[in-house]
């Protein structure tokens, strides 16, 4: 029997006719379009139960309380708690996505030398050297840390110098500390008695010191109402989302808000607005309202309104002395709803020695700012988790990110109440990383570990009986048995709360009328001024790029 | 009893910061901007628009608008054009549901969306590596080619359902159940509850003299409520058909 | 005669006159070229996804849907056509048959093709069957040109095996005798599906209410765009069918079918076109004065955006509608073959506009009030894919027309036979 | 035309043979499991009667899946006994402190949404009642992907036609929607989607 061509063909058609009957055409089209639903190139989330964990975040000096939900070993989403003292459930806009920065592109795994790829050994045996050779100095921007006591002691027994980088927040209140002798941390705002908020230029509604803090009090008081008992003054050259949303929008020209505040002095004094006599500006109100670039009478108008509703607190982003001045006219200075004394502060080890002239190398904490421009003479070893772009620095040593490391979170800059709070490592430090404490401690092992002086923190905390621990709802100091129990709470997410802010006057000895600032300092000049790490969460592109809502910002994203 | 969840907005507490738009991505597995994404291709499942009164110089105002899937209770304009039932309405909550894996990615619901609330996956979702570790577990990621929206963060509403369940009760708490967006609002303008619920805060706030919808003269009863005392903001809720809007040209 | 030219006309019928091969070939390579830029660029999509269009979330329906709408309006010559011969026994519209046919063809083929490539998941696309939703038009859509595009098949397989050498094949020629039995039905069930596809495409945009300026009311579940769109579907099919034919007598150098089929085609299209012209005024007028403001919608808020100002109304409604009606129906005018010819393409380019404002315009129009106008400039991917279809259609009808016998006058031997 | 059927019937047959004998073996990939395990033995020798014994629900609802090495560890810190299985179990996994990473059967894409707690408290369904028997397995099971969709072959069910299955066999939506049918429960896409 011999097979044709036709045969092939009936044969085929069999085959087609057959086919129909089998699982094969229908599950393939089902199986196919499961595919579609399930491609291998499109990550999906882990299986498994989620376990919720309270931790403060460590990115900024903030220190706000976050809800951390774990999932297989890593975070998977981060929110505010709600009742929480400092931030009222709050967190700053990109607090949110903060779990995924440890896998940012720019994350620092590697040691890096002069731009090259190096190790740890090398880094170790080049400080080593440098130690031999001279002085050190040891950079810090969050002092009051246990890591810090380690920085400190570390510059002390080496002829070192330990400098601290203080931040904006902190920077801005160094008028007040030089007029009435106290130390700038120690100063805080007390907005919750405030009337009268002026901000020349400070972003109050847009991740300001505590993010929670003062959205939800001006949330309270002074959202949508006509006549607000919190009357939020804004001075901006732009209309910011401060601006957008304050009581009151004041269009100044750039770079001439210490003419503003000279013309604002004048009309406070000169009509007896305050009780104040001086000092006064030299520059006359006509003078500064014309560089100011604003009419006479709205000016005046201004400073009656700064007035009406008191207390009233100036508050500035960068600490000009001359509008800081303001403040001390208002008699706003140790008063309850301006710049106040916090509370009964429990001592902590000192601040920032002074510099020698010439140090031969110099180590950077990873909570200094990225954009700080080391001192120009020695060795640089700087201590950075993402990589900012751009480094000065000789050594680029990683750090542990977010979530990988034990710390504490001492006072918020801005905060009225001495607080204390504990991050611990939820994840595993990666190996590749070591902080600048541990850095140090491998040259010298007797310098104080992080745990040991936390530990003595708590202790101190617990021998105070001072003040409350908030871990979900709030108990005494007092009732605490033990140290030991004090910190296992804080360890869970707890912060310790002093006693409530003193009514200490301060006494500003403020003879003439400051000069502005010389050259305009870096006011917040985009929203992501606020956020400490130098690189953005990815997820940030929502705001800047997917949206219009926000304009690009000019620091490293993705 | 069916529930109806929604959502009364207050525009005076909006500060524009985004930290919805951020919480929402982050609790929904919304991927980053993939390099070429702009406004219009993006994704923002929670969407802040600037609003201004139009003016410049010292006289102009802003305001902020979140924008969310509106959850229409009425004619849902989504809900009848999907060719293959991947949208639906929710009979126990209300929720306009949006189920990705059905969509064969038409995209005809979002030109029947008058809000602009649903967003087409143009790129496969990426991460940079290592990241997919800190995605929700609770929502499986998308593809590309389908559409998604909000979907008043489900996983937060089966979390609240099992914990019900566990507890032996057949109500959730709405304690257990807050959606992302509201949860992170650091002004707490958004508000969430059940407006099937007389005694619901948010019910309330929903028929105070302030409160007002968008569009809400084509007739889609959606749930998200806003509220403003500032006439200006509310001139922007509805087109006026007798006057003459400005022409826009973008 | 080469090899190549040898087996090119042993497909084509005896005594039929057709262009050299080489010619042939010649006419076919630039839209061969075409058609594969077309693939490559549909490839794209398919590779990368529809990240390769200009599309946006705004803009969810671009170009491609704007086309498809046009081009399965063109194809409804193909539909009409039939409905017309078989059903109301217009015969004297039989030679152009065939090609309302494969114009047919060509265009459903062709739209549903590019839709296989506008939609983001095609393999999900039959969920659609599985899942059907009963109440979108576009599930309506779906199934009507599914359903009709296989009835185009089953009436170009007729066509089909009348080539030379496919009659060889007994049993394909008892089939096409058969299947000359069923035209007739499948006529009548193609016109019934296509009316209401037809009817669906603009249902698609007519329901929208959240989009003002579609939204229309209508009867029972249909908007009066579902009814508008079939009637300048009806309409605008003889013009395009009539277009057609004249570009392939212009081509082919050859008088293909008599000027009384030209002048009937015009008069059906001139007629149709003057009804819809009203029709489509009375709903524009119902719309504007009771729909519209009934959504809190004014004319402002859809005419004050240049370009879409009024002028597109106008143009739609004037030059694009009522002139070409008086051109085909006025016996002087419609004596004339160029002033016929001019209607036609008056005609299309009224139903492209009309479709290019349901679809593009709906979308550029910001319907919330702090919104702004959009544009859209498609890509070239998006061009490149539609200009793909376009090549497929004419490498379709020109094969068509070479191998099979599209018309009584260049038919060759295949004349007079039957099966006895 | 004997001819034509004959030539017909074979080719139709050849599909039949293929698609029904040939096509799940290729469409189905066998995979090992990291070592046997034996519910039946667990329940005779060791007293844990519940299935809830080692895979816990907790207070919050959450399942915890498949016991990780801690609940292992309560029984077997060290080997008992001399089978291979035991000696995997505690030198590779228990020892290292790595987790057997096992193929979950019933292992549902990431898409569903299925709460135990809510079947098995509310419900008062029965493990059995969607798993099948397997807490009296004394065979160690066959591990089946689908390599298209990469899921489990217990999810579409091990007979192809989806005819005659016994109560596990099979987890498809329809056969969720099935139940749900019975009990008239009523949910949306998202009620078990995620």
């Amino acid at each position: 029997m011999k097979f044709s061509r036709r045969d092939l063909l009936i044969g085929t058609a069999g085959v087609t006719a057959g086919i129909v009957f089998t699982p094969v055409p229908w599950k393939l089209l089902g199986d196919v379009s499961i595919w579609s639903q399930n491609w291998s190139w499109i990550p999906q989330p882990a299986h498994g139960p989620v376990e919720t964990t309270l931790s403060p975040c460590t990115l900024c000096a903030a220190g706000c309380g976050m809800r951390v939900r774990m999932a297989a070993g890593f975070p998977v989403g981060i929110s505010g708690v709600a009742n929480h003292p400092l931030t009222k459930g709050a967190l700053c806009t990109l607090g949110y996505a903060a779990h995924q920065l440890n896998w940012h592109p720019a994350r620092l795994l590697r040691v890096r030398h002069s731009g090259r790829a190096s190790s740890w050994p090398e880094a170790q045996a080049a400080f080593a050297a440098a130690c031999a050779e001279g002085p050190i100095a040891v950079m810090d921007g969050r002092p009051g840390r246990a890591a810090s006591v380690a920085l400190e002691t570390f510059a002390a027994k080496h002829n070192g110098s330990y400098q601290t980088v203080p931040g904006p927040e902190t920077q801005a209140l160094a008028p007040y500390a030089a007029w009435s002798g106290v130390p700038a941390s120690t100063l805080g705002y007390d907005l919750e008695n405030a009337r009268t908020i002026v901000s020349f230029g400070a972003p109050l509604l847009d991740g300001w010191g505590t993010p929670g803090r003062f959205t939800r009090l001006w949330s309270a008081r002074a959202a949508g109402q006509s006549d607000p008992q919190l009357r939020l003054i804004q001075i901006e050259p732009v209309l910011s989302h401060t601006a957008a949303r304050a009581w009151r929008w004041l269009a100044v020209r750039e770079g001439t808000q210490g003419a503003l505040a000279a013309a604002l002095a004048r009309v406070l004094v000169e009509e007896h607005l305050v009780k104040a006599q001086g000092p006064l500006p030299e520059m006359t109100l006509e003078q500064a309202a014309v560089q100011a670039g604003l009419p006479i009478a709205e000016i005046r108008d201004l400073a009656h309104a700064m007035v009406e509703h008191g207390p009233t607190v100036v508050i500035t982003s960068d600490g000009d002395p001359a509008v800081a001045a303001l403040n001390v006219l208002l008699g706003a200075v140790g008063t309850p709803g301006g710049i106040i004394l916090k509370s009964k502060v429990i001592p902590r080890h000192g601040a920032a020695s002074t510099a020698p002239a010439k140090f031969r190398a110099t180590v950077i904490d990873a909570s200094v700012p990225w954009d700080l421009i080391p001192p120009a003479q020695g060795e640089v070893f700087r201590f950075a988790t993402w990589d900012g772009g751009d480094s000065k620095a000789d050594w680029l040593l990683p750090s542990p990110g977010f979530l990988e490391e034990l710390t504490d979170i001492p006072t918020a800059p801005t905060s009225a109440t001495e607080t204390y709070a504990i991050a611990t490592d939820l994840l595993a430090q990666p190996q590749e990383t070591q902080t600048a404490a541990q850095f140090l401690r491998k040259i010298d092992a007797s310098l104080p570990d992080v745990d040991k002086s936390i530990h003595a923190r708590c202790e101190q905390i617990f021998q105070a009986r001072l003040g409350t621990i908030y871990a979900g709802q709030s108990k005494p100091v007092a009732q605490f048995e033990s140290a030991a129990k004090l910190e296992e709470q804080l360890r869970k997410g707890g912060v310790w709360l002093s006693e409530p802010p003193r009514n200490a006057t301060l006494h500003c000895a403020l003879k003439i009328w400051p000069a502005a600032a010389a050259t305009a300092p870096a006011a917040p000049t985009d929203w992501t001024s606020t956020w400490a790490p130098p690189v953005l969460p990815p997820l940030a592109a929502k705001l800047y790029q997917e949206s219009t809502v926000r304009e690009a910002p000019a620091r490293r994203l993705a | 009893m069916s529930a109806r969840y929604g959502m009364v907005i207050d525009l005076d507490r909006c500060t524009g910061c985004g930290a919805c738009m951020i919480a929402c991505a982050s609790e929904n597995n919304v991927p980053p901007a993939a390099p070429r994404a702009t406004w219009r291709t993006g994704i923002t499942p929670m969407l802040v628009h600037t609003l201004s009164n139009g003016k410049e110089g010292v006289d102009r105002r802003e305001a902020f608008i979140p924008i969310a899937c509106m959850q229409c209770e009425h004619e849902t304009p989504c809900v009848s054009v999907c060719p293959q039932q991947a949208v639906e309405l929710d009979k126990s909550t209300g929720i306009v549901m949006q189920m990705p894996q059905r969509c064969l990615g038409c995209r005809y619901c979002m030109t029947a969306c008058p809000y602009h609330a649903r967003y087409f996956n143009w790129w496969d979702p990426q991460w940079p590596p290592g990241m997919e570790h800190s995605l929700n577990p609770g929502v499986s990621v998308r593809m590309r080619g389908v559409v998604e929206k909000c979907n008043m963060c489900h996983a937060r509403y089966h979390d609240a359902l099992q914990k019900a369940a566990a507890a032996g009760k057949k109500k959730i708490d709405l304690a257990d159940y807050v959606p992302a967006c509201v949860e992170a609002c650091p002004t707490g303008a958004i508000a969430f509850g059940n407006l099937a619920d007389p005694n619901d805060p948010v019910t309330m706030a929903a028929k105070s003299p302030d409160a007002f919808r968008l569009l809400e003269s084509i007739g889609t009863e959606p749930k998200i409520h806003y509220k403003t005392t500032q006439a200006w903001i509310r001139a922007l809720a509805d087109r006026n058909s007798g006057r003459p809007t400005e022409a826009q040209h973008v | 005669m080469s090899e190549t030219a040898l087996i090119d006309r042993r497909w084509i019928a005896r005594d039929a006159e057709r262009a050299s091969t080489a010619r042939f070939l010649l006419w076919l390579f630039p839209w061969v070229c075409l058609l594969l830029l077309g693939i490559y660029a549909a490839g794209l999509c398919f590779y990368y996804g529809l990240n390769q269009t200009n599309m946006d979330n705004r803009f969810a329906f671009g170009m491609w849907i704007f086309l498809d709408l046009s081009i399965i309006a063109m194809g409804a010559g193909a539909f009409f056509t039939g409905f017309l011969v078989y059903i109301l026994k217009q015969t004297d519209l039989k030679p152009v048959l065939n090609t309302a046919v494969v114009v047919g063809l060509t265009c459903y083929s062709g739209a549903v093709a590019v839709l296989m490539v506008d939609v983001g998941q095609p393999l999900r696309a039959w969920f659609t069957f599985w899942y059907p939703n009963t109440h979108s038009m576009l599930t309506e859509v779906t199934f009507c040109i599914s359903c009709y595009l296989l009835v185009l098949i089953l009436e170009y397989i007729p066509v089909l095996v009348q080539n030379r050498q496919l009659r060889r094949v007994p049993s394909f020629l008892v089939f096409e005798h058969q299947a000359h039995k069923l035209v007739p039905v499948l006529a009548g069930v193609g016109a019934f599906l296509s009316f209401f596809h037809q009817g669906s495409l603009g249902g698609l945009y007519g329901v929208l209410r959240g989009r003002p300026f579609a939204y229309r009311q209508g009867f029972a579940i249909w908007p009066s765009t579902f009814f508008l769109f079939i009637l300048s579907a009806i309409a605008v099919g003889p013009s395009f069918l009539m277009l057609v034919v004249a570009a392939a007598e212009k081509i082919t150098g050859q008088t293909l079918v008599d000027f009384r089929v030209y002048r009937k085609l015009g008069f059906i299209s001139g007629v149709l076109l003057a009804i819809y012209v009203a029709a489509k005024a009375i709903d524009t007028y119902v719309w504007l004065n009771v729909t519209s403001p009934r959504l809190g919608f004014g004319p402002w808020d859809y005419y004050s955006y240049w370009p879409f100002s009024s002028t597109f109304l106008f143009a739609a409604t004037v030059p694009l509608g009522l002139l070409p009606a008086i051109l085909f129906i006025v016996p002087r005018t419609a004596r004339h073959r160029g002033l016929l010819l001019l209607a036609a393409a008056l005609t299309c380019c009224g139903v492209l506009l009309n479709r290019f404002v349901m679809t593009v315009q709906t979308l550029a129009l910001p319907t919330l009030p702090f919104d702004p106008f959009l544009k859209y400039i498609p890509s070239w991917q998006e061009v490149a894919t539609f200009g793909g279809v376009l090549a497929y259609g004419v490498i379709v009808y020109s094969l068509s027309y070479r191998y099979l016998p599209m018309f009584e006058a260049t038919k060759g031997e295949a004349k007079n036979v039957s099966l006895d | 035309m004997r001819r034509v059927l004959l030539v017909f019937g074979i080719g139709f047959a050849l599909a039949l043979i293929g698609g029904w004998l040939v096509f799940p073996r290729v469409l189905y990939l066998e995979k090992p499991q990291p070592f046997d395990f034996f519910h039946k033995t667990h329940a005779e020798k060791s007293g844990l009667t519940g299935c809830d014994s080692c895979h816990i629900v907790g207070s919050d609802g959450q399942f915890a899946g498949i016991p990780r090495n801690d609940v292992c560890l309560g029984c077997h810190s060290d080997k008992l006994g001399k089978s291979e299985a035991e000696a995997l179990l505690v030198d590779n996994y228990l020892k290292q402190g790595d987790q057997p990473e096992w193929l979950i059967y019933s292992q549902q894409p990431a898409n569903v949404w299925f709460s135990h707690a809510i079947h098995t408290q509310r419900a008062g369904l029965q493990c059995a009642d969607c798993h099948g028997n397997y807490g009296e397995s004394d065979q160690p099971r066959v591990y089946e992907v689908n390599r298209i969709t990469g899921y489990s072959r217990d999810i579409w069910g091990h007979s192809m036609s989806r005819l005659r299955r016994a109560p596990g066999d099979g987890m498809k939506m329809t056969d969720c929607e099935k139940c749900h049918r019975r009990h008239h429960v009523e949910v949306g896409c998202l009620g078990c989607h995620q």
